[in-house]
């Protein structure tokens, strides 16, 4: 608080008077080693490595985040793909078949785990950043991020047609 | 001791400080503001309030008839000249709102929309949802953040006026949060401290209504008027006191007895209206007085419902549907659904009268000024006299605006060529109230536990000084009070530490709430006749040839008080009849 | 009445004569309906009235009770005891200083408030003669959620950002800009972007989306805040890729 | 108080979000299946080609991987902060130049294509 008004109060000498102080008190616990009066508020610093153990709503958004980790890897593959069928088809082939490794077959695995929490996440999200008023009424955020999971699959079932999965 | 020079200072930062505050910075933006609150200004019980604000905006409505609604819904204790006064500023204030972003509900159009409310002859009470004094108390706040000559003091606890030289200089605060004593010297106070509804135990009023304001001017020398006015609000939770507003029934929400009869037909508000099709001015959109009075009687009949929580009448809501109750009611439909566990939508509510509101306060004139020259008030701790015997749902939440920039006003003017502060004066009563508090910390021989003590109070008030009163009881009442008062000299403080010290903070309060207890107690004692919110068992007629005049409490220290009489200002409507049978026009 | 009783486990800090915060352990019989503000208030009353802790409304409109219950920033006047089991761990809300007991400093949040010019900058002044402005209920509706911040600083409680950046704005204080931005009558955003859209502002937030799953009247300050970086997004490519910075 | 450049991060981002969320799930699924030895018509070499070999093609093969790496990286820089790596400066030139390299390859690969 700015206080430009304070001027000292020439009965007390401008001494910040506490009450209490100079009072004869009750009985008090022993105090604690020099901190008798004035110690202050209480700092409770932030755990910087730890924080997001405290509940569990932080750990599934560390776990949101985490995602963009085996994401990023996995543009990192793309790349390398990239890059073998630039090179001509035997290396694009010899790229196909190092795909066929155990780590490969895992890491793919927690591609696919995180691309689609990252993909859930995502849309639920979008009801909060877009919310589309029609009239009056805000269109129900179910219906937004709805039509985006309606819209991601269709989108995914024509990609793997075009694939040719099926 | 630190000094605080300023030129106004602002005692409570709720809707009727604020807008006296920011009354003041628009004015002179030279002026050095202090506004001093025990709360956050947004913690200020005027957020609490929910159904709405009255001021005359439609076609269809006119300044006459808001008139004559609150002069008759007063039951004629209103002082006229106050009234005229507020209806007019009213709608000023309403749009003052709107131009500073308060979001009232609005008409396809755009225009503002209005809703129907008791004892008004037409729909007028502006609108936010159910959240009006909410959204009134933090447009004031967050418009009072743009003036920076508006310095606030939060949570700073104010204690004792300085007055010298018969005026009122200054006051002296505690800063919660170090436990420093300061004085604040000023050229004009102005108390917009709320009201005291704690002192009785079920009450819709926050933890903060104590009654600090009322009491710090009592002592100061300036009298309490028309304390025993209590307004009960007809529709409290019955196991918090939480508010439901009354804008459920201005929507058309129905009270009914265990047997489901629309009772109210029978205590003068009827003949019964169509279910959902609420009639102004009748029924279920009756006076509080009246609604709440009716359930008194019931009660005696045997025709409340017992329910786990007492007795009580039960709130139908089921027929409004779901939208609209979302829609306008949706802070009802969230506390009943909490503390209860009913859904209106599907059930009833059960609900009794709770203290809501005081009619009464620190005695001022139109021009919010009180009787001690330098000090002003404003909001619900103050009796501009606006209210009678009878506030008007939707009236209080205006008057705070209309009041609060009117003590600005006059504050103003006062302070123009006043002559110095005599500052060792002054210091030497700050010096008095240093004393007092440390008497507190070095008492000794204390043997009254507050708890117990603030418990006492509560029960005398609800038992000698409720919805009925009688002679025997309110002598009762009064001795009872006058003990406490008492005994309140040897209460123990436990927590003698200086940060925050609630023990002190709420020891304080129970002194504030023992001053205006006994105002209450003793006004009520004196007036020997039945009026609004103020009914005697033992005189159940209104008595205008003797009590058509406001009471006026005097604080003589540790002595009764001194009671005395002050005439009802009548400029145009005699007292008449009070018609709520739904036969107008 | 059915009554329970019920352990709290509640954190302790006098500064005039602690140098650390401790658990006081208090058993209290309450009643079964009670939230855990009632309970406190018996434990003052009738056990230790030593305790401090802010109250007033309780009906979870004045925003003065907030406190971290269980571990979650609750106001403690609509936390009921019959959802919680065991001992209830109640504590002063995380990321404000600690003044005594339950009772936190909240002064950085009411300065995030005040600048952030959380107030009607009218487009179009006009005299209060002239009446009202007129606002469709529609335009009402656009900005009314995030008018409905009670200030209780549960989300800057449960923000772990605002935990790590402590200069960060904040989600309240940004809803309440948007609040006003949003607003029909208001011509005020440019001045707020200076705030909010600078570095203190809103790109500190990463989205953890907990303000609005604690928030208790559902302002959803995620919301504004995800709303804020898309629009102040748009003003960045405008100002500085289109021809007289898009005006 | 200046307004932040940093929509020219952000933005980008929210886009590499929306990309990831639409299209890399599905994608990974394929790579998957020729993980598991069931190899695509649509990944065989000549459909490969052909597809990157369009200009359609290499517009959201680009658009795709670039935006992704930019996303993943501005995440990753958070999420680093979050997990209590302050030296967020060098966090970010480091993981946004690899971004930046891992798009520009795709580019140079593209184009050989």
């Amino acid at each position: 608080m700015s206080k430009p008004l304070v001027s000292a109060g020439p009965s007390q000498g401008g001494d910040s008077h506490k009450l209490g102080a100079g009072v004869a008190r009750e009985p008090q616990p022993p105090p604690r080693e020099g901190r008798m009066g004035g110690a202050g508020p209480l700092i409770r610093e932030v755990p910087p490595t730890s924080w997001y153990f405290r509940h569990p709503r932080y750990l599934r958004y560390m776990a949101r985040e985490i995602t963009s980790l085996f994401v990023g890897a996995y543009c990192v593959l793309l790349v390398i793909a990239l890059q073998s069928l630039a090179a001509g088809q035997a290396s694009y082939e010899a790229f196909l078949l190092t795909l066929r490794s155990p780590t490969s077959i895992a890491f793919h695995v927690l591609a696919l785990v995180a691309a689609l929490y990252h993909a859930a996440t995502w849309f639920n999200a979008t009801q909060k950043a877009m919310p589309i008023q029609l009239g009056e009424e805000f269109v129900p955020g179910n219906l937004i991020s709805g039509a985006h999971y309606v819209a991601w699959a269709a989108l995914s079932i024509v990609i793997l047609f075009l694939a040719g999965v099926f | 001791m630190e000094t605080i020079s300023t030129d106004v200072v602002i005692i409570g930062a709720g809707g009727a400080g604020l807008r006296t505050a920011i009354a003041l910075a628009e004015t002179d933006p030279k002026l050095r503001i202090a506004l001093i609150s025990k709360v956050y200004p947004m913690r200020s019980h005027t957020c609490a309030a929910e159904g709405g604000a009255a001021g005359v905006i439609k076609p269809d409505d006119s300044f006459d008839m808001h008139f004559d609604d609150t002069v008759g819904g007063g039951d004629w204790l209103s002082d006229q000249d106050c009234v005229e006064y507020f209806i007019r500023e009213a709608p000023r204030e309403l749009l003052q709102l709107e131009h500073w972003g308060c979001p009232w509900n609005r008409e396809a159009d755009g225009s503002v929309a209005v809703r129907p409310f008791g004892g008004m002859q037409k729909k007028r009470t502006w609108f936010a949802a159910d959240k009006s004094g909410f959204h009134i108390l933090h447009t004031l706040f967050q418009t009072s953040l743009q003036f920076p000559s508006i310095i606030r003091f939060d949570e700073y606890y104010a204690l004792d006026l300085l007055v010298d030289d018969g005026r009122c200089q200054g006051v002296t605060a505690m800063e919660m949060r170090s436990g420093q004593l300061r004085q604040f010297h000023a050229k004009a106070v102005i108390i917009a401290g709320g009201g005291a509804g704690r002192m009785f135990p079920f009450s819709t009023n926050g933890a903060i209504k104590t009654g600090d304001g009322m009491a710090m001017a009592y002592r100061a020398g300036a009298p309490l008027k028309d304390m025993e006015f209590v307004q009960y609000h007809p529709t409290g939770l019955p196991n918090t006191g939480s508010l439901l507003t009354e804008a459920c029934r201005g929507e058309g929400g129905i009270l009914v007895n265990k047997n489901g009869r629309r009772y109210l037909q029978d205590y003068g508000m009827g003949p019964e209206t169509p279910v959902g099709k609420p009639q102004l001015k009748t029924m279920e959109l009756g006076p509080r007085d009246r609604v709440s009075q009716a359930y008194w009687h019931e009660l005696q009949k045997g025709n409340t419902v017992s329910t786990q929580w007492g007795e009580c009448v039960m709130l139908d809501m089921r027929h409004l549907g779901e939208k609209k109750i979302n829609e306008r009611l949706p802070l009802v439909r969230e506390l009943a659904a909490s503390y209860l566990g009913v859904d209106i939508v599907k059930d009833p509510v059960p609900i009794r009268p709770v203290v809501h509101y005081m009619m009464g306060g620190i005695s001022t004139n139109t021009q919010a000024a009180t009787p001690l020259p330098g000090l002003f008030a404003a909001g619900e701790c103050a009796c501009v006299s606006l209210n009678g015997a009878n506030r008007l749902g939707s009236n209080s939440l205006v008057e705070l605006l209309v009041f609060g920039r009117r003590a600005a006003l006059s504050a103003l003017e006062h302070i123009q060529g006043l002559p110095a502060t005599n500052t060792a004066a002054l210091n030497a009563r700050a010096e008095a109230t240093q004393l007092r508090i440390r008497e507190l910390f070095s008492r000794t021989d204390g043997t009254e536990s507050m708890s117990g003590l603030r418990k006492e109070m509560m029960d005398t008030m609800e038992k000698n000084a409720g919805i009925y009163r009688t002679e025997e009881g309110l002598r009762e009442g009064v001795a009872k009070i006058d003990e406490l008062r008492e005994r309140y000299q040897r209460v123990i403080l436990t927590d003698k530490t200086n940060v925050f010290n609630t023990d002190l903070f709420q020891m304080l309060e129970l002194g504030s709430m023992l001053d205006c207890a006994t105002a209450v107690t003793v006004g009520a004692l004196a007036r020997k006749e039945s009026r609004g919110a103020h009914q005697r068992l033992d005189y159940p007629e209104r008595d205008d040839k003797n009590y058509l005049r406001h009471t006026m409490v005097y604080h003589q220290g540790q002595d009764a008080p001194r009671v005395d009489y002050l005439d009802v200002v009548i400029t145009k409507s005699p007292p008449g009849v009070r018609d709520y049978s739904g036969d107008h026009k | 009445m059915k009554e329970r009783l019920v352990q709290l486990e509640v954190l302790r800090y006098n500064p005039d004569t602690d140098t650390d915060a401790y658990f006081q352990h208090y058993e209290v019989v309450c009643q079964e309906e009670w939230v855990v503000l009632d309970a406190l208030n018996k434990i003052k009353e009738t056990i230790d009235p030593t305790l401090n802790y802010r109250w007033s409304c309780h009906m979870a409109v004045c925003g003065s009770c907030g406190m971290m219950i269980n571990g979650d920033p609750k106001l403690s006047c609509h936390t009921f005891l019959r959802d919680y089991e065991g001992v209830i761990r109640v504590e002063p809300l995380t990321h404000f200083p600690v003044e005594r007991d339950l009772v936190t400093a909240p002064d950085d949040f009411i300065e995030k408030l005040t600048r952030v010019k959380p107030y009607l900058i009218p487009k179009k002044p006009k005299p209060i003669s002239e009446g009202e402005y007129r606002q469709t209920p529609a335009q009402l509706k656009r900005y009314h959620q995030f008018t409905l911040c009670i200030n209780c600083m549960l989300c800057y409680a449960a923000c772990p950002e605002y935990g790590l950046t402590p200069k960060f704005i904040g989600p309240a204080a940004i809803s309440l800009a948007h609040r006003y931005n949003q607003d029909s009558r208001d011509g005020g955003r440019d001045e707020r972007q200076e705030i909010i859209a600078s570095k203190e502002g809103v790109w500190e937030c990463t989205f953890v989306g907990a303000c609005s799953e604690v928030c208790p009247a559902h302002v959803d300050p995620a919301s504004a805040l995800q709303q804020v970086k898309i629009a102040s997004s748009i003003d960045w490519f405008k100002e500085h890729l289109l021809p007289g910075g898009g005006k | 108080m200046a307004k932040s450049n940093k929509p020219i991060i952000w933005f980008p981002f929210a886009a590499g979000g929306t990309v990831i969320a639409f299209f890399i799930p599905v994608i990974v699924l394929l790579t998957f299946l020729a993980a598991l030895g069931y190899v695509p018509t649509g990944l065989s070499y000549d459909s490969m080609r052909a597809f990157a070999g369009s200009g359609l093609g290499k517009l959201l093969i680009f658009g795709v991987i670039a935006l992704s790496l930019w996303s993943s990286a501005h995440r990753l820089r958070c999420t680093c902060y979050d997990f209590g790596l302050r030296a967020d400066k060098l966090v970010a030139n480091v993981l946004y130049l690899a971004a930046g390299a891992g798009s520009i390859a795709t580019a140079v690969f593209l184009l050989r294509i």
